[in-house]
């Protein structure tokens, strides 16, 4: 397909060569094309690491944020304007070390926006500390020390904070990862995608080789589905979900492990409280220059409950 | 007795009795006869049981401005208000309290704190009192020639349950209405503004109105006599509506009045409240005929992603904001460096409490203006507004989201718990000339530059405009928002985002920057900002009376400073006649003064116990400063 | 060529090629032949590809302190850095680099930032030449006489790799040695301390360093004729052994000779090295004779939990610390407010980057001074100190930890990029007069108070000590640590815990709050902290040898700011002539004395690139100031 | 049992009567005396809100902390000294909320720490807003608006972030409570206690009656046993925990979920790279007033690799 846009951004990009960040890109750039989203409706939000430069390389709308924050900003550009597809990507550090916090609070939201995390076990831009995916006792090239810290489990962890649709793919697989993205993108609520991304400089235990003996898909059990199509499946697939999610070590599945599109999403629920949600966004309200937003009777109308008539005898006898 | 001009009231009880319920039905009773008001909330850090009050100034004649000791009318729910405020009444006051606690002793309070209950119980002791309440009734009424009440508090309550057969368990709900009542009839409101009072502040729960209006009509038996003991002069002509809200009220109105179209919070006293009020209206912003778009209101899981999404929603263009206090903002340091790096309009109402760390979380103070000022590594352009009362308040609120967008800069509106709790009357805001400015907005298209050079402010489109396509990076950036690390580049950059003070500060209106109360001719001057405005007018009012040609200098802008203007209008007078005022330990105002303009100010009055400086407070200390008896006055009255 | 007192070296190539390595081996190989020497390392925010280069100054008399432009010899792995500092380089120096790339044109630079690279055709322009590396090599050795030799530096890793049978794809490791060996020739160094330089720095991996070292050899040949071509005068006489560390080591060496037992950490540039020595040193501290104890190095889940678990620890009785950068530091605050309350140790080594938000991580700046000093909400004491230099900074690591127990206050220790990440040869620190001061120290017991006021440092006893329970909290609190809203008690524990800076005013040693170097006989006086010191003497003596009596006062107390002290020493001048300096916008140092005397500083230099200020630059800008010509200079050399 | 110690302090209690925090203050004390812990030995680390606040009601060491942050405080005090008893007590909002980045990253450490949750569904101390645990749509009192967010699960949460102690209580049942405290507190490495605790001012959703009807104790099922004895019962063990975690609505269980005993604590992990850690951990350190702690020759050895000897002959021909 031949698409409309060029969603590579003319920068040198400046990661190390051979590194997973690559294929992530490339992969992405793909599912963009692919789906062909308009790049000035659509925003990557992205964290601080070597992961978070991705806002820089890609044609279309980037918010390069903080350390581990880069969830709560996307939450507030996706609920201000709907409209935009929101993206965000995130190192193993900034989505679950620091920001472990928001990124339970997200699934708690289903807000529709789509999260990916760049898993490289290690702290890449700061030069390969332990990242909170790195499992206890393993010892990577910029450690003096093994790890002290178990490892957090980014995928239950996605179940156990209510994301709907949760997956995982490899960086250096980019056919495969470019199809997660795509349907994460149109999954309707919270989505996630766990990628495990080899660090050629920091890490030398979760390399390619590594990955490549051990990887498999989950779409090749046809036994598997993870879709919950009605209510009475959601337990048994959700546990289903927890089961495979707890696989690791000489099997590691990648795919999709849970997808669940029966859960409000927040813009759902937004719309409740706020009826002209969908049509009048905050995005799309008007505030125009040089002029009062409400006028005097409506602002008084609103504001009844503390306004008093004063009584024209005003004295008690 | 004759009447008055002016009345203190306080209510007193036991946090999570109705307290807060009484001052806002009172309120209204006497705005709708015309009267001004001001009443303060003492509450400690809880939930139910410790000691409350609310401390009340009625005028028939002008907006009251502060509060004073002693007041003419208490009313107690409990031993414990009597124990902790009979000092306060004044000669020839009232003293409405319940017939039940006469046989309490102090040592019975089980509420009070170790500290208070020795304070107090050296109190009782200097007056060779016993400590219990009917010794302290006995010297009140006997010494001071006070009027106390004693009403059955429960008997009165088990009437009502009778006539409305109510459960015994929801009786203790309206003992809020029936310490509303006694004081509406000492005071001699009319029934009909009592009944109002009650129907509007209970809304569609019309038989709680009814209720408690019929716990009134008890009372109003019971205490035909005292009616009107304590009487308000009529009061002076004003507007035919007006209005009675709190500080927080006004800044959530003003949040709306500006086009808020999120915000987000992370609860946190004295701040909530106002998010409170703003989610109330949620859905009626969609409701009103205009299409005036949606508000969104969002409790985050914490202050980081308060602020944080706070700007999310900013860059996509809309007006956005978030509310807290001193430990939450703390944690949104970060968040306004990157909205400072990114030229990010955004509002942060920053209501100061007592601190440091958790501190004093329901008592007022101004103690963060270096936090608000100075807080953030690296150096960027931020706006701190202050105000000095609700009106104030309310359009700051609104002048605080145009300036942030016409200088794409965060902009800090420093309140304080004192003004946030706090009730007063005020003529009804008009919104005549209340007017949107959004500084220099685009609609990008092909090769838009977020950051362009060309002007300190660059055109500024939001996310998910047309054909346009936008980078933003809390790394040093080039004009597209790409990271940079050219070090020319990093000098414009970085210039570029300080030197809007100086555009800021050219383009603010003199008026927008500081006041000056009481005329230009003052001998002394008196300069402050925030809650300590009311109290100082006050004063400078009182002194003028006396002849003395002091003046009130009221800051607005706290950063950028206006240091050319502050200098000229000070000039006038030596620096050892000027004196500030402030609710902190070190009256930082001065030192903030110190900073930008080189003068030097010594005389400083001070108050830190949490509580406001009341008129007789600043009228001594004033006179021990101008009398050169000493350079700096602390205070602590006040329970 | 005869020899000379002081060689400038650059040795340029991309991030991630090993230039740290040649750095630490070419410094140690000086240091052992006697020379002195200082090297900044200066990066991009990324970890392979992007221009990186040491700037070094060797000197054969004393320790240099400053960088400067032009240098004598640059080693150059790619075209990159030919581009990049073909200007930088002296006439008649010398330029090392690899004959692969003569042929490169600037266009092909793909890891050049546009900016970067449009400025550079500019001055290639400027110069007539082609942007390319031919040119400008001919535009070298014709104009500028410069010495530019070629090596083919694949061919001699080729054939490295043919001796040790080193797989080809390892190679390019060998780079690092190759630039050493290449610039160690030129210089002239002996081949024993090149050799004794790889091993000490390879430690274990002793093939490495042969490996390394047969480079060496094999350039000796090639370069034959270019030995010793830039020769240094004989050193003078120094200590057998000196020290050759950067800032970040200095400071955990501090911290471990000041007893550290507990160091959390989150990861940030540039603070992350410090914590990555302490870690080695977990073990190594139980393995010493005495019983001293275990050190804990903790990686936290983020800055919040760095700074409260340090917190935590400290409450134990240990000495405890944190070390991060302006965005780590930011979300400290609230924890740092929490320490202030509870009068609780606790050490935080802040080195300053270029901000705001995540600005320039791997650059320097000063620009966090009001951070350091201010943020916080509510008021309380804490200390802020900064080090001019690597062995300043060694001992104030270890005076913060006995400020921080001595006062019971949260002690900053203010440092910044330019000192953690160069490297300097400096004497081994003496531990003669390092002592231990834990203030007091208490041991409990039955009715323990940890907050009494009998004092303004209450006596401290840690949690676990026998007989005794304790409370502590954010809120205010009485004695015995519990939560208390009494207003008198209020008053006492706010003051107590700001009027300690009395104490700690009075307790530090003038020479603790800050030097005056070049004599107090100043017409003119100079004035900074941190890490301007170096470039300011240096600057100071070149302007006395000429004869003009500048001196510079090095301030170290930065908070509580030493007022009296500081307004005695500069009393003899009129306010004119002084200039303050500093790497940052607002040069806001001069703010802070505003703020704190009322001195006026209205002469400053600036810098803010976050590139260190050069000799160069501060002479001409004291030139400007001086002549009166400006009174503020801005100044951006550098990549 | 007759206790050596009183472990109730004698302050003014100021919860709401009939607040369930009353339930775990009881609970508490009791579990203290039966275990006898010495209170200058015991530390109970408290955050902010209503639940915080039993720090200063209970005779023991109390550190009453700031919002969210009572976990890594108390980690900073166990790792100093771990011959602490050390106990965390937390709201739904602190812990769950602003604190749940902490809350997963205890669990990767296993640290040897009790954490009790308040669990009331509410911000007690603030007046009444949705906590995380409340369930989506739920509107309590003082909530304007039904509640926007799902809830968190507290105990799935536990299980997620590696805790090896996962247990659940009810306010209004001390004696049940207090056996869960106490084996918690002897449980070698993380424990976790969530208690739903009502909330009497504005919890009038999650009341006493509702939890009457609902809570039964997973011990009163003889065919559940949450304890790994062995390795391989790991994997089984901890599935089963997820889906009773997943019980909630018109039954709720109460009790002991999971206990791994196997997984190492960070004490241990500590004491591989600080051999010493065991008998001289931090807080035993001696660091004596007026004395260096370490003398020239020691520092000198330890950091000779920063230590260049300079040649005599200093100078190349
Ligand atoms: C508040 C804050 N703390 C620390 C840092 C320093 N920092 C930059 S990147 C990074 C971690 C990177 O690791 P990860 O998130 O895994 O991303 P990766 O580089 O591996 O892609 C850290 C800690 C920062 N920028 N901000
Ligand atoms: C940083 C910060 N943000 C907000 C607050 C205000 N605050 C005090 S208690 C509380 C929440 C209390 O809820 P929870 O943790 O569930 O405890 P509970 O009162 O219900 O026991 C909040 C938000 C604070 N003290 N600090
Ligand atoms: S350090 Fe690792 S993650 Fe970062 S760019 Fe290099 S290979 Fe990729
Ligand atoms: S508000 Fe709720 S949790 Fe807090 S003390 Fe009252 S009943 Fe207990
Ligand atoms: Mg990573
Ligand atoms: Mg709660």
């Amino acid at each position: 397909m031949v698409s409309k846009w060029n969603y590579k951004s003319d920068l040198w990009i400046d990661w190390c060569p051979g590194c997973g960040n690559f294929g992530i890109h490339s992969a992405l750039i793909k599912a963009l094309e692919d789906l062909g989203l308009n790049p000035s409706k659509t925003v990557i939000v992205s964290g601080i690491g070597c992961s978070g430069k991705i806002a820089h390389f890609v044609n279309v709308n980037g918010v390069h944020t903080l350390h581990g924050r880069a969830i709560p900003f996307a939450m507030g550009i996706k609920i201000a304007n709907p409209e935009l597809e929101v993206i965000v990507h995130g190192g193993d550090g900034d989505l679950l070390g620091i920001g472990a916090g928001h990124f339970v609070a997200l699934g708690r939201r289903n807000i529709d926006i789509t999260v990916i995390l760049h898993n490289n076990n290690v702290y890449g831009l700061t030069k390969g500390q332990a990242s909170p995916t790195l499992p206890l006792g393993v010892k990577t090239k910029a450690l003096y020390w093994p790890n002290i810290h178990e490892r957090v489990n980014p995928v239950l962890l996605a179940l156990a904070s209510g994301y709907t649709f949760v997956a995982r793919g490899y960086a250096m697989d980019t056919n495969h990862l470019r199809e997660l993205i795509k349907k994460a993108i149109m999954h309707k609520g919270a989505a996630f995608i766990d990628v495990l991304q080899p660090c050629v400089t920091f890490n030398d235990i979760y390399t390619m080789e590594f990955y490549k003996k051990r990887i498999y898909k989950l779409e090749d059990d046809p036994n598997f589905d993870p879709i919950v199509r009605k209510d009475e499946e959601t337990l048994p697939k959700y546990l289903k979900a927890v089961e495979k999610s707890l696989e690791w070590g000489d099997r590691i599945p990648i795919g999709i492990f849970y997808i669940n599109e029966n859960v409000s999403t927040f813009e759902e629920r937004l719309s409740e409280r706020s009826t002209g949600y969908k049509e009048i966004p905050p995005a799309k309200s008007i505030i125009e220059e040089g002029k009062p937003i409400i006028d005097q009777e409506t602002f008084e109308s609103m504001f009844k409950e503390f306004i008093v008539n004063v009584k024209k005898h005003q004295i008690n006898k | 007795m004759s009447s008055v001009k002016e009345v203190g009231v306080i209510l007193g009880g036991p946090q999570g009795s109705g307290l807060e319920t009484s001052m806002n039905v009172l309120a209204r009773a006497l705005a709708s006869r015309g009267y001004w008001l001001i009443a303060d909330r003492e509450y400690y850090s809880n939930i139910t049981g410790r000691h409350s009050y609310i401390h009340m100034l009625v005028s028939s004649d002008k907006q009251p401005r502060s509060l004073r000791y002693p007041v003419e009318v208490i009313a107690a729910m409990d031993a414990e208000t009597i124990f902790t405020h009979f000092l306060d009444i004044s000669e020839r006051g009232v003293l409405l309290y319940d017939t039940y606690v006469s046989s309490k002793t102090l040592s019975e309070v089980a509420s009070m704190e170790e500290h208070v209950k020795s304070r107090i119980e050296k109190n009782i002791q200097r007056l060779g009192l016993e400590p219990d309440v009917k010794s302290i009734l006995k010297h009140l009424s006997e010494d001071k020639h006070i009027s106390a009440i004693g009403i059955d508090y429960s008997k009165v309550l088990k009437n009502l349950s009778e006539k409305y057969n109510i459960n015994a368990r929801f009786l203790s709900r309206y003992l809020s209405g029936l310490i509303v009542s006694a004081v509406a009839l000492i005071l001699g409101i009319e029934d009909e503004s009592v009944k109002e009072a009650f129907q509007q502040y209970f809304k569609e729960k019309t038989i709680i109105a009814e209720q408690n209006f019929a716990i009134y009509e008890m009372l109003r038996k019971q205490l035909e006599e005292y009616i009107g003991l304590v009487k308000l002069d009529p009061p002076a002509p004003r507007h035919s509506k007006i209005m009675v809200a709190s500080g927080n009220d006004v800044v959530a109105m003003g949040k709306i009045v500006a086009g808020v179209r999120y915000q987000s919070y992370y609860p946190i006293t004295p701040a909530a409240d106002e998010s409170f009020l703003l989610e109330k209206h949620s859905d009626i912003l969609s409701k009103y005929k205009q299409p005036i778009g949606s508000l969104i209101v969002l409790q985050t899981e914490d202050e980081i992603s308060a602020i944080t999404s706070a700007i999310g929603a900013s860059l996509t263009g809309v007006r956005s904001s978030t509310s807290t206090s001193g430990p939450g903002f703390d944690l949104m340091i970060e968040g306004i460096s990157w909205a400072g790096m990114n030229e990010t309009p955004v509002v942060i109402t920053y209501y100061q409490r007592g601190g440091p760390s958790t501190g004093q979380p329901t008592r007022g103070a101004q103690s963060d203006l270096f936090n608000a000022v100075f807080a953030g590594h690296g150096e960027f352009s931020r706006i701190v507004l202050s105000s000095g009362d609700h009106i104030e308040a309310f359009y700051d609120t609104i002048m605080s989201f145009n300036l942030a967008e016409k200088f794409q800069v965060p902009v800090i509106h420093l309140l304080d718990k004192f003004l946030a709790n706090s009730l007063a009357t005020m003529d009804i805001p008009s919104l005549k000339d209340v007017l949107v400015e959004r500084g220099y907005i685009s609609k990008g298209g092909t090769g838009y530059k977020r950051f362009s050079l060309n002007s300190l402010i660059s055109p500024r489109a939001p996310l998910g405009s047309e054909e346009t396509v936008m980078w933003y990076t809390g790394d040093e950036h080039d004009e597209y928002g790409h990271i940079c690390e050219d070090p020319e580049i990093r000098v414009k950059m970085y210039s570029k985002r300080i030197e809007k003070d100086k555009i800021i500060l050219e383009s603010i209106p003199l008026d927008y920057k500081f006041t000056l109360y009481g005329g230009s001719d003052f001998e002394y001057l008196l300069l402050g900002w925030g809650s300590v405005k009311g109290v100082a007018l006050d004063a400078v009012d009182k002194l003028r009376e006396k002849g003395l040609k002091v003046s009130y200098l009221n800051i607005k802008l706290l950063w950028p400073f206006p240091t050319l203007e502050f200098r000229d209008i000070v000039k006038s007078i030596p620096e050892d006649r000027l004196i500030a005022v402030e609710h902190s330990y070190g009256v930082n105002i001065a030192s903030l003064i110190r900073q930008t303009t080189g003068i030097n100010i010594n005389k400083k009055i001070s108050k830190y116990t949490g509580r406001p400086i009341t008129l007789s407070e600043l009228l001594i200390s004033l006179d021990k400063i101008i009398s050169k008896e000493t350079n700096r006055v602390v205070f602590t009255y006040g329970e």
